[in-house]
C-alpha cells in the first residue's frame, strides 16, 4: 500500500542546476480517494502545487515538478495531499547541490622519521558542499616518474583533513615514486598534478642538540670573549650525513646575526671567540643532508650563553 | 674492467648501511636488555643446530675487490638476511616494531643494489629465490636466533661499507 | 635435534620460594659430545653446575638443580655447556615469583550523567609483582542484594588501573545491583566485600549554574546591601528534584560562610540582602537529590559580587 513515493533525478545537482521529481500514489493506497491533489513544499518554503498531475495506465497518480534552480546545498522535498483543513505528508526525498572538486593543488610531501611515515598535505581548492573524498595515490617509479612500477595502496584522508600519512610498508626508500592526489564526489574527480620523489629526499630535519661546553679553569685560555660548545645531530637522523650552520648574535637591540658556515654534524668541542659586544650571547644551530637532496632543518632554540 | 658507479647510488648505499646498522644496534641492545641474551658468541652452537646462515662477501673483500660480483653478493646476503628477519617476526610484541623496520631497510637497501645492477646491465634476469629458512620451535631459539643473525648482519654490512668506500 | 631443553615447575612461585629446573640434552644432539657437563646460569650471576647430572634410560642427559631462594620477580634461567674456552647457551627459561592478590578494598561507584555509565574504582593492595587482572562483577538483585538475578558482563580494568566503567546498556537503572571486584593472577584470586547499590542513588551531580542578576534601575528596592540571584541546575541532572544550598561570605580575611538551607533546585529572582560587611561578597551552592538517596554536589565557583 505505498500512498505516496518520491523519485527524483538526478539525487545530486550543481548548485542552481534544476531538478526533476515525480511523486506517485498507487491505486491500492485505501486512504486517499483517488482524486486527491497531490501537492509539494521545498524546505519550508510555500506549498506548490505539481507542473503537471495525470494517471498512468496501471490507475497510479503521477505528479511531476521541476524546480528550475536548486539553490539549497542540502533540502528536503515533501509530497502532500490536501487533508481536512490540513495536508499530510506522504513521501520526503533529500536533494544534494553543490560542485565537482576542482583540481587539489600544492601538493607537499615530508618524511618524518619519528614515525617512519611519508606526510602528504595538499589545498582542497574552493568548497564543494558534497561529501568529497580526497585519495593520495601513488605506484613506484624511477628518476623522472615515467616507468610505472607497483601501485602502492591508497592512502584515504580523514574527512575534512587534507593531509593523509603513507606508513613505512608501503614505502620503498632510496626509490623514486610518483604521487598525487584524487579528489571525488558525486559531481566529478579531479586530479593534482603529479610530484616525483624519493621519501628519503623530502625528510623532515629536527636541529641537533647544541650544548655550553664547561671547560675547567686549566683548559680556559684565559682569552676573553670566548666559549666553547659541542653538538650532535638529532638522534633519529644520525645516519645521515649532515652539514650545518652555526649564527651568533650579541644580545642588544638591533644586532645581527654572524654566520659560520660548513661545520659537520657533530662536534664535542668547538672554540667560538672574538665575542666582545656583549655579556651574553644568542647561539642556534641548522644542519642539512650534506651532498645528497634535503631540506634544512629548522634553527635549533637559542641558547644564550656567556663568553668568559 | 666495470662500469665506474654513479657517486649518489654510493652516497645512499652508505647511508642505507648506517641506517640499518643503527637500527641493527638498537635491537641488539634490546635483546640484551629484555632477555640477557648479550653475547652471540655464545649462541654459535645453537647456531649451527638451528641452520642460521652467514652470506659471503667474498667478491667485497679490500684484496680481491670484485665489482659484479660483490654487487651480486651483497644483494643475495641482503635478500637471505631479510627472509631471516622475516622468520623472526614474533619474537616479542615490544621488540617486532623495531624488527619490522629493520626488515623492511634490508629489503629497501636490496632493492638500491638491484636497481644499480640492473642499470650496469649486469642484473640477472631472476632474483635469486629465497633459501630455506630456519624454523624456530621455540621462544628462546627464535631470540637467541634473532641475535645471532643481526650480529652476523651487523659483520656483513661492516664489509659491504668497506667495499662501498673503495668502490667509491 | 633438541640440543637443549629446560623444564621449570612451578614457572610462577611465590618470591622467595624454591624452584626446580632440570635441563636435557637428546641423544640425537651431534654437535655436543655426550658427556658434556650441564651448567647454569641464573640471570647475570656466576655460573654453577647442576645438583645432579643423570643419563636417562633413552639415553638423554639430565641436569637438575634447585633454586632454594627465588628472589627476583622476573629471571631469566640458563643452561649451557662448556664450549672451548667459553660457554655454549642451550636454553633459557623465564622465571616470575611474586604473590597471590589481596582482596581489593574501598570499592566505591558513581554514576556519570554525561557518560550514563556507573565508574567504579577501589585500592588494589600491595603489589603481587605479577601481571594481576581486576574484574567488576555484578549482577541485578534486590533492595537486600540477597536476590541474585542476571549476571551483568564482566567489566575488565585495563592493566594498571584501578578503576572500570560498566556501559549503559548493561545497567538496569532504578534497580538494585550487587557489585564487588575480583583479583587474579598466577598464584590465586581474590575478591572484595560487596557493594548494593542502585546506579541512580550513586549519582555525580555537578553544581547548579548561579548567575548574578541586573535588575532594572526601577525595580532596584534602593535598599542598601542586597543583590539578586538567579540559579537553574546542571542540564543533564534536570530531571531529578534536588534541593539546595547557598553559602556567602564577604571578602574579608577569615570571614565565615552565612548558608541558607532547602532552596529549590531553580530559582529566576532570589533577593539577599543584609550584605554590609565588605563591598564584595563570594557566593557558592551545591545541590543533592531530595527525597531519594544521591551525594551533594560539590559547591560551585565562587561568584564575586559587589551589593547594592
Amino acid at each position: 500500500e505505498s500512498c505516496g513515493h518520491i523519485e527524483i533525478s538526478p539525487p545530486v545537482v550543481r548548485l542552481g542546476d534544476p531538478v526533476l521529481a515525480s511523486c506517485t500514489i498507487s491505486p491500492n493506497c485505501s486512504k486517499l480517494d483517488q482524486q486527491a491533489k497531490i501537492l509539494w513544499r521545498l524546505q519550508d518554503e510555500p506549498i506548490q502545487p505539481g507542473d503537471r498531475q495525470h494517471h498512468l495506465p496501471d490507475g497510479t497518480q503521477e505528479s511531476l515538478i521541476t524546480l528550475p534552480h536548486l539553490n539549497y546545498t542540502q533540502a528536503f522535498l515533501f509530497c502532500l495531499v490536501p487533508w481536512e483543513d490540513s495536508v499530510q505528508l506522504l513521501d520526503q526525498a533529500e536533494l544534494h547541490a553543490g560542485y565537482p572538486p576542482a583540481s587539489p593543488s600544492n601538493l607537499s610531501c615530508l618524511m618524518h622519521l619519528t614515525t617512519n611515515s611519508l606526510v602528504c598535505q595538499w589545498e582542497p581548492g574552493p568548497e564543494t558542499h558534497l561529501p568529497t573524498s580526497f585519495i593520495l595515490k601513488s605506484f613506484r617509479s624511477r628518476a623522472d616518474c615515467q616507468y610505472q612500477g607497483d601501485t602502492i595502496p591508497d592512502c584515504v584522508a580523514k574527512k575534512r583533513q587534507n593531509n593523509c600519512s603513507i606508513p613505512r610498508k608501503n614505502l620503498l626508500l632510496y626509490q623514486y615514486m610518483a604521487i598525487w592526489v584524487q579528489a571525488e564526489n558525486m559531481l566529478g574527480s579531479s586530479e593534482s598534478p603529479k610530484l616525483c620523489l624519493d621519501p628519503m629526499d623530502v625528510v623532515k630535519l629536527e636541529p641537533p642538540m647544541l650544548q655550553a661546553l664547561d671547560i675547567g679553569p686549566d683548559v680556559v685560555s684565559h682569552q676573553p670573549g670566548c666559549l666553547w660548545l659541542s653538538w650532535k645531530p638529532w638522534k633519529p637522523s644520525e645516519y645521515m650525513e649532515q652539514e650545518c650552520e652555526l649564527r651568533y648574535q650579541p644580545q642588544l637591540k638591533g644586532a645581527n646575526w654572524t654566520l659560520v658556515f660548513h661545520l659537520p654534524s657533530s662536534k664535542d668541542q668547538f672554540e667560538l671567540c672574538g665575542l666582545h659586544q656583549a655579556p651574553v650571547y644568542t647561539l642556534q644551530m641548522r644542519c642539512i643532508r650534506s651532498s645528497l637532496p634535503g631540506f634544512w632543518s629548522p634553527w635549533s632554540p637559542g641558547l644564550q650563553l656567556r663568553p668568559t | 674492467p666495470s662500469l665506474p658507479l654513479p657517486r649518489s647510488f654510493l652516497l645512499k648505499s652508505l647511508e642505507q648501511v648506517r641506517k640499518i646498522q643503527a637500527s641493527g644496534s638498537v635491537l641488539l641492545e634490546q635483546l640484551c636488555a629484555t632477555y640477557k641474551l648479550c653475547h652471540p658468541e655464545e649462541l654459535v652452537l645453537l647456531g649451527h643446530s638451528l641452520g642460521i646462515p652467514k652470506a659471503s662477501l667474498s667478491g667485497c673483500s679490500s684484496q680481491a675487490l670484485q665489482q659484479t660480483q660483490c654487487l651480486s653478493q651483497l644483494h643475495s646476503g641482503l635478500c637471505l638476511y631479510q627472509g631471516l628477519l622475516q622468520a623472526l617476526s614474533g619474537i616479542s610484541p615490544a621488540l617486532a616494531p623495531t624488527l619490522d623496520l629493520l626488515q623492511l631497510d634490508v629489503a629497501n637497501f636490496a632493492t638500491t643494489i638491484w636497481q644499480q645492477m640492473e642499470n650496469l646491465g649486469v642484473a640477472p634476469t631472476v632474483q635469486p629465490t629465497q633459501s630455506a629458512m630456519p624454523a624456530f620451535t621455540s621462544a628462546f631459539q627464535r631470540r637467541a636466533g634473532g641475535v645471532l643473525a643481526i650480529s652476523y648482519l651487523q659483520g656483513f654490512l661492516e664489509t659491504a661499507r668497506l667495499a662501498l668506500h673503495h668502490l667509491a
